[in-house]
């Protein structure tokens, strides 16, 4: 993981927090990631693991008034994308380097404007090559046809498009810059599962002939088997487990947190008789556990848990935080 | 973010919306003067007997304000603050019932127009939208003209004013609420009409609707006044606000502290009822506020 | 299971069209089945199939435009307010959505008593209170939880409160509408359980509607599979998963990312097209325009659901032999 | 969209109807003979039966109002003053404009400061600027209209002397009613837009802008306030009816002689014709009002604009 040289973007020591009147929601725990050019990690978790945040994050889109990063670096391409002025993020990188696509496509489109303008809209603004309008036209309407959308339907407004067609159009919004990076934030969920696989399918099919390397965010195991290199596990705020896709689902030195999420799957292949789920609740975020954050609802909880935060055990790319695997050197809680 | 708090107590959505309103000060100044004037009405003879507001003395008319006389004197020599002081009780004798009767008749029609939809709805809505042509001070004014100028014609003037909003009001709220997955659950498993109307709907709805009766209170409060501006309300020699604001007018030069003092009246009330409403909305669906 | 071949629902031919300003919207459009006692009859299909429809149609919840529905032989569809409100007590609905499901101005303890009042069937206080605690006891919530609110609660407990109402009147037969799909999947597979569970332990008979493949596999004994408003196939759960005929149950399959890499990288048989509406529709499969084999017979008469084999019924003409 | 234009025309043909019945029922609890009212008690036997006869009032109430509503539409009659004698609709030939004028003009005003005040408010809430509009917006909301109209001519006629404080004789008269009944107006414009603003700029399609890179400036104007104007411009519509009951009373404030206080007038005068004639006048005004709010509603937004063609084609 350390050939640096097709390294795109390392998070290191992530923190996010967001403060309401009277609480602090500790969103992001020191997160640590890295991308190499091309690659595609899935991130997974439940509501309020703080995926999204993460991607807001390297984005810089999170909400300025209640959100604040307050350690960390995110390195992209070299630069710290923490400390690059705001205009310089806009005009270089938020749309043009990197581009991220939204879960909801219902509501991730401007509903007055139409499809063509929004997609070109990007374009507009990070014009370099100083295009002319017909070469953006061109442009919009090749976007639209590698997104698999006639490219007459680019004066539809959003209305006039089917659920999976309005998916495809938020797509082609983020693919027109030619990103090296697309953040993909549940992009299926909304959506049928027969849509799902044709969304999912041209995806896959795009990136690898485009070459963009790719975050997916997901909660579903089944679409990180399908679609990614590496997979991280995220559980309230922090990574607990990353690796590649063979080493996770080999369910060799696995984190329980992981083990359940397997276990609550029903599977397809063979009749089970009863699932397996994780007993109770994501935690507080308000107020996380002390030790590993997963020891309240971990069936192998042992004294340690409770006290120190379990450091990361490797074994090759694979890194998993918990005790079980005892290697890593424990963190004295920050509580 | 969605996780319950960690008090040890819970707290019902009414205790819950108490608080929340308590935490707003702007708010409470409202509630505060809401209430001041409503002991204005009960103890205002007590403060200043109504007597000093009729008796005449044309010697010290149209007087400044002074320690004797806090708002001055008018031009028949009455004590000002005496009049605008119980000059409250005809506001609120025409705001509070109107706005009432207007909201029980808004919650009866909004409730028949969610249940029985279709043929009664349709109705209704077409007799809202021919009230709701002509504009509310005119419908009162035609009322005032058919009925003369007192105190029970002027509630009924306001209530016809009014009723259009607060059943527009009420229904739309009524029909988010029969839409809500309660409604059909508490069907399922054998609720009449009359226990999904007054266990489930009525109660869920109440805040929202106290929220319109505050708005419409402020707005009866200013209509009121204008209407006995302009001589088709409560007229002079009752010391009603707007009335006061009617015998001003003449003086408008020579003394304005008679303009002055009922107009901040007015509008001090209106806008504690504004400041209410606002704050009883925050507290209702604190997502409103950031 | 199959000894005690008693059926508790039959459905026969069941239509609901809801007026659009578009035209004549067939939501469920004449759909029949049976299920016997203590079975799990699953209705999967993407959104706009008409599957919640089915189950609010079923309930009476809306007003069905034909059809007949039989519960333990008494027909649903021709009773009175009355009898209804009868009927309901041993017919229960666990609703989608745990967050609009359960009124927010009740406690968790008025939620769950509220059916029992309604019907009058507890005589004291106490009664209730101890059936109350008793069925909270049932879905796993806390007893302190009984003087909570529902905005104190996440998703899982609520989906929990809106199963223990629904048991409150100790019903056979409940329709669980997409109970999950709002639940993250650790919380999912703990909701699934408690009705596995409880339908072991009484005997209950479940309609399970969902859009996920794998939970309705996991739970169901029969499995029907619904294209806008009309069923295309049904058969026993583990038929249809090892055996399906229509090419929109194969496209379902195809479709669901499985959890590990023997798939990977494999890419899925993706069918084409969207789920459009069934607004006037006209006669002939409603698949057709996304079917690959789809020919000129398959327009202009709507396809039979046909018993193709043993208890495996398919409404397509590749399968029952005209083609 | 011309067919949809017609069409919502002819639905107003019922909704003036129904106004028309409202405030003839209104008026016809009227106590009192109208013929003693206007004439005297000292008027003959003959002159009251002379003057039933020619306003119609020895007819039952069903014909007079069936007749008054076939000489409206046939005739674009409304009816004829028991005062002067004189067609109710020439008086209001030579006052609507001046009705208008104020409303207009008011209407404009409020607007303008409304909506970007109300924006800027919105982006940047929390700001000194956010909290000082909102606070005197809170209070001019719960200004009486005719009491602002006396204050603001103490201080611009009496005081200052800048403006003149009655009459309609130059654009400068408009200026005191246009202020007097667009500030409470623009104060709850002001109040709304804050409102929908703070809601569109949470709306995931303007992240969707900002995570395009697109500057803050359009993701505000562009994005966000476009969208915010479909409500903003609904409420605006709504607050029309109130403005035209505002505009009756803002020219009794400043005497100018227009529909409003012709209404008032004859109120007081118990012209009953004059009433009816002029309230419904002004009913059918607003409802042009509404009217051209929705279709305007219709170019900004395409969904709605979709749905009119849509059924025009049907």
């Amino acid at each position: 993981m350390n050939t640096s040289n097709n390294m795109l973007l390392k998070v290191e020591n992530l923190q996010v927090v967001y403060k309401a009147r009277r609480e602090t929601v500790y969103a992001v725990n020191g997160v640590s990631l890295s991308l190499k050019k091309g690659e595609t990690l899935g991130l997974v978790g439940e509501t309020g693991a703080g995926k999204t945040t993460t991607a807001y994050a390297i984005l810089r889109v999170l909400p300025d008034r209640t959100a604040k990063v307050v350690n960390g670096t995110i390195e992209f391409e070299g630069k710290n994308l923490l400390e690059v002025p705001e205009n310089l993020m806009r005009h270089g990188i938020r749309g043009e380097k990197i581009a991220i696509i939204f879960q909801d496509p219902m509501s991730a489109l401007n509903p007055i404007m139409k499809v063509g303008d929004q997609i070109a809209e990007a374009l507009k603004f990070h014009n370099k090559e100083e295009l002319s309008p017909e070469k953006i036209e061109e442009q919009v309407d090749r976007t639209l046809e590698l997104v698999g959308i006639q490219k007459e339907r680019k004066y539809d407004f959003p209305h006039q498009l089917s659920g999976g067609m309005k998916q495809r159009v938020v797509i082609a919004i983020a693919l027109v810059c030619e990103p090296v990076l697309i953040i993909a934030d549940e992009p299926t969920t909304a959506l049928d599962v027969t849509i799902q696989a044709q969304v999912l399918a041209m995806i896959d099919e795009l990136r690898e002939k485009l070459g963009t390397a790719m975050i997916l965010i997901t909660h579903d195991l089944g679409i990180v088997a399908q679609m990614c290199d590496n997979v991280a596990i995220m559980y309230a705020g922090e990574i607990i487990e990353i690796g590649s896709v063979e080493e996770i689902y080999s369910g060799k030195m696995q984190h329980p947190y992981t083990t359940g999420l397997f276990g609550s799957l029903p599977d397809l292949e063979k009749k089970t008789d009863r699932l397996y789920p994780i007993e109770g609740l994501m935690p507080d975020p308000t107020d996380l556990p002390t030790g590993c954050k997963f020891n309240p609802r971990c069936p192998r909880c042992m004294d340690i848990c409770r006290e120190v935060q379990p450091g990361f055990s490797v074994e090759g790319t694979h890194r998993v935080a918990c005790h079980l695997y005892g290697g890593g050197t424990g963190r004295e809680t920050d509580e | 973010m969605f996780m319950g708090k960690k008090s040890s107590r819970s707290m019902s959505p009414l205790q819950e919306t108490i608080y929340r309103f308590s935490q707003n000060k702007v708010s409470l100044i409202g509630l505060a003067v809401v209430i001041l004037l409503l002991l204005v009405i009960i103890f205002g003879e007590f403060v200043t007997p109504f007597e000093n507001g009729v008796k005449q003395n044309i010697r010290i008319r149209l007087q400044g304000p002074s320690a004797e006389h806090w708002f001055g004197t008018d031009a028949y020599g009455r004590d000002i603050f005496t009049r605008v002081l119980h000059g409250t009780k005809y506001t609120m004798m025409i705001a509070f019932p109107a706005t009432f009767i207007a909201e029980v008749i808004g919650i009866i029609l909004g409730a028949c127009a969610a249940f029985y939809s279709r043929w009664f709805d349709n109705i209704l809505m077409r007799v809202l939208d021919v009230f709701q042509a002509i504009p509310g001070q005119l419908l009162a004014l035609a009322v005032v003209a058919a009925l003369g100028g007192s105190i029970f014609n002027l509630v009924i003037a306001m209530l016809i004013a009014r009723i259009p909003a607060s059943v527009r009001t009420a229904r739309s709220i009524m029909i988010s609420l029969v839409g809500q997955e309660y409604i059909d659950a508490a069907r399922s498993y054998g609720s009449r009409d009359y226990h999904l109307i007054f266990r489930h709907v009525i109660p869920n709805s109440l805040g929202a609707m106290i929220v319109s009766m505050t708005i419409n209170l402020s707005a009866i409060t200013l209509q009121v006044s204008s209407m006995s501006y302009i001589g088709l309300g409560v007229s002079p020699p009752t010391p009603e606000w707007g009335a006061l604001l009617s015998e001003a007018r003449e003086f408008i030069i020579t003394a304005p502290h008679m303009i002055i003092f009922p107009g901040i009246a007015i509008l001090l009330t209106a806008l504690s009822f504004n400041l209410v409403g606002d704050g009883l909305r925050d507290a209702l669906d604190p997502r409103l506020r950031d | 299971m199959s000894e005690k071949k008693k059926p508790i629902l039959v459905v026969n031919n069941l239509k609901k069209y809801f007026r659009t300003k578009k035209g004549l919207l067939h939501a469920v459009d004449d759909v029949s089945f049976t299920i016997d006692e203590g079975r799990t009859l699953g209705v999967v299909g993407e959104s706009g199939c008409g599957k919640s429809t089915l189950g609010k149609t079923i309930l009476r919840l809306t007003e069905p435009t034909g059809g007949e529905v039989f519960l333990e032989g008494e027909d649903i569809v021709s009773m009175n307010e009355k009898q209804l409100r009868k009927t309901r007590l041993k017919m229960q609905m666990i609703f989608q959505d745990p967050y609009s499901s359960i009124d927010p101005r009740m406690s968790v303890a008025q939620i769950i008593s509220d059916p029992l009042k309604v019907n009058r069937l507890c005589g004291s206080r106490k009664e209730i209170d101890d059936r109350v605690d008793r069925m909270m006891d049932v879905v796993g919530l806390a007893p302190r939880l009984r003087d909570s609110y529902p905005h104190e609660l996440d998703g899982g407990r609520r989906q929990r409160i809106g199963i223990a109402r629904a048991l409150a009147l100790d019903p056979k037969f409940i329709i669980c509408d997409e109970p999950v799909s709002a639940l993250d999947v650790s919380i999912q597979a703990q909701i699934i359980n408690i009705l596995m569970d409880l339908k072991e332990e009484k005997g209950l008979t479940y309609i399970f509607i969902t859009h996920d493949l794998s939970v309705v596999k996991h739970i169901s004994d029969e499995i029907a599979v619904m294209y806008l408003g009309q069923c295309v196939e049904k058969a026993s759960s583990d038929e249809l998963f090892s055996q399906p005929l229509h090419p929109y149950t194969k496209a379902l399959l195809a479709a669901i990312p499985v959890p590990n890499l023997s798939k990977r990288h494999a890419r899925p048989t993706v069918i084409r097209g969207e789920v459009g509406n069934p607004i006037d529709p006209a006669p002939g499969c409603r698949f057709a325009p996304r079917c690959d084999f789809a020919t000129e017979k398959c327009v202009g008469r709507n396809p039979e659901l046909r018993e193709v084999a043993n208890g495996h019924f398919v409404a397509c003409l590749l399968h029952n032999g005209e083609m | 969209m011309i067919k949809y234009i017609i069409r919502r025309l002819i639905v107003l043909i019922p909704i003036i109807i129904g106004v028309t019945l409202v405030v003839f029922t209104i008026l016809e609890m009227t106590p009192g003979d109208p013929a003693k009212m206007m004439l005297g008690d000292g008027a003959t036997l003959e002159q009251f039966q002379a003057f039933n006869a020619k306003f119609g009032l020895d007819k039952p109430f069903v014909y007079r109002f069936f007749n008054y509503i076939l000489q409206l539409f046939t005739r674009f009659d409304f009816g004829t003053s028991w005062l002067t004698s004189r067609p109710v609709l020439d008086t209001l030939k030579a006052r609507v404009p001046i009705t208008l004028i104020i409303a207009v003009s008011s209407i404009a005003f409020a607007s303008i400061i409304g909506v970007s005040l109300g924006v800027i408010s919105a982006v940047k809430q929390y700001s000194k600027l956010d909290y000082i509009s909102r606070l005197t917006a809170m209070i001019l909301a719960a200004v009486p209209v005719f009491w602002l109209g006396m204050m603001l001519a103490i201080l611009f006629a009496l005081k200052l002397g800048w403006l003149p404080s009655s009459g309609t004789g130059s654009w400068k008269h408009y200026i005191l009613p246009m202020m007097t009944l667009g500030l409470p107006y623009s104060a709850r414009i002001l109040r709304s837009t804050r409102g929908y603003m703070l809601e569109a700029v949470r709306q995931d399609f303007v992240r969707t802008a900002r995570s395009k890179g697109v500057p803050e400036r359009v993701v505000i104007w562009k994005h966000a306030f476009l969208n915010a104007c479909l409500p903003v411009i609904n409420t605006i519509g709504v607050y029309m009816g109130g403005l035209l009951g505002g505009a009756v009373v803002t020219e009794n404030v400043f005497g100018c002689n227009g529909l409003g206080s012709f209404i008032i007038n004859s109120v007081k005068r118990k012209d009953i014709p004059a009433v009816t004639g002029g309230t419904v006048f002004l009913a059918i005004i607003f409802a042009l009002i509404l009217l051209s709010v929705d279709i305007l509603y219709a170019f900004v937004d395409p969904r709605i604009k979709a749905r009119y063609t849509a059924k025009g084609a049907k």
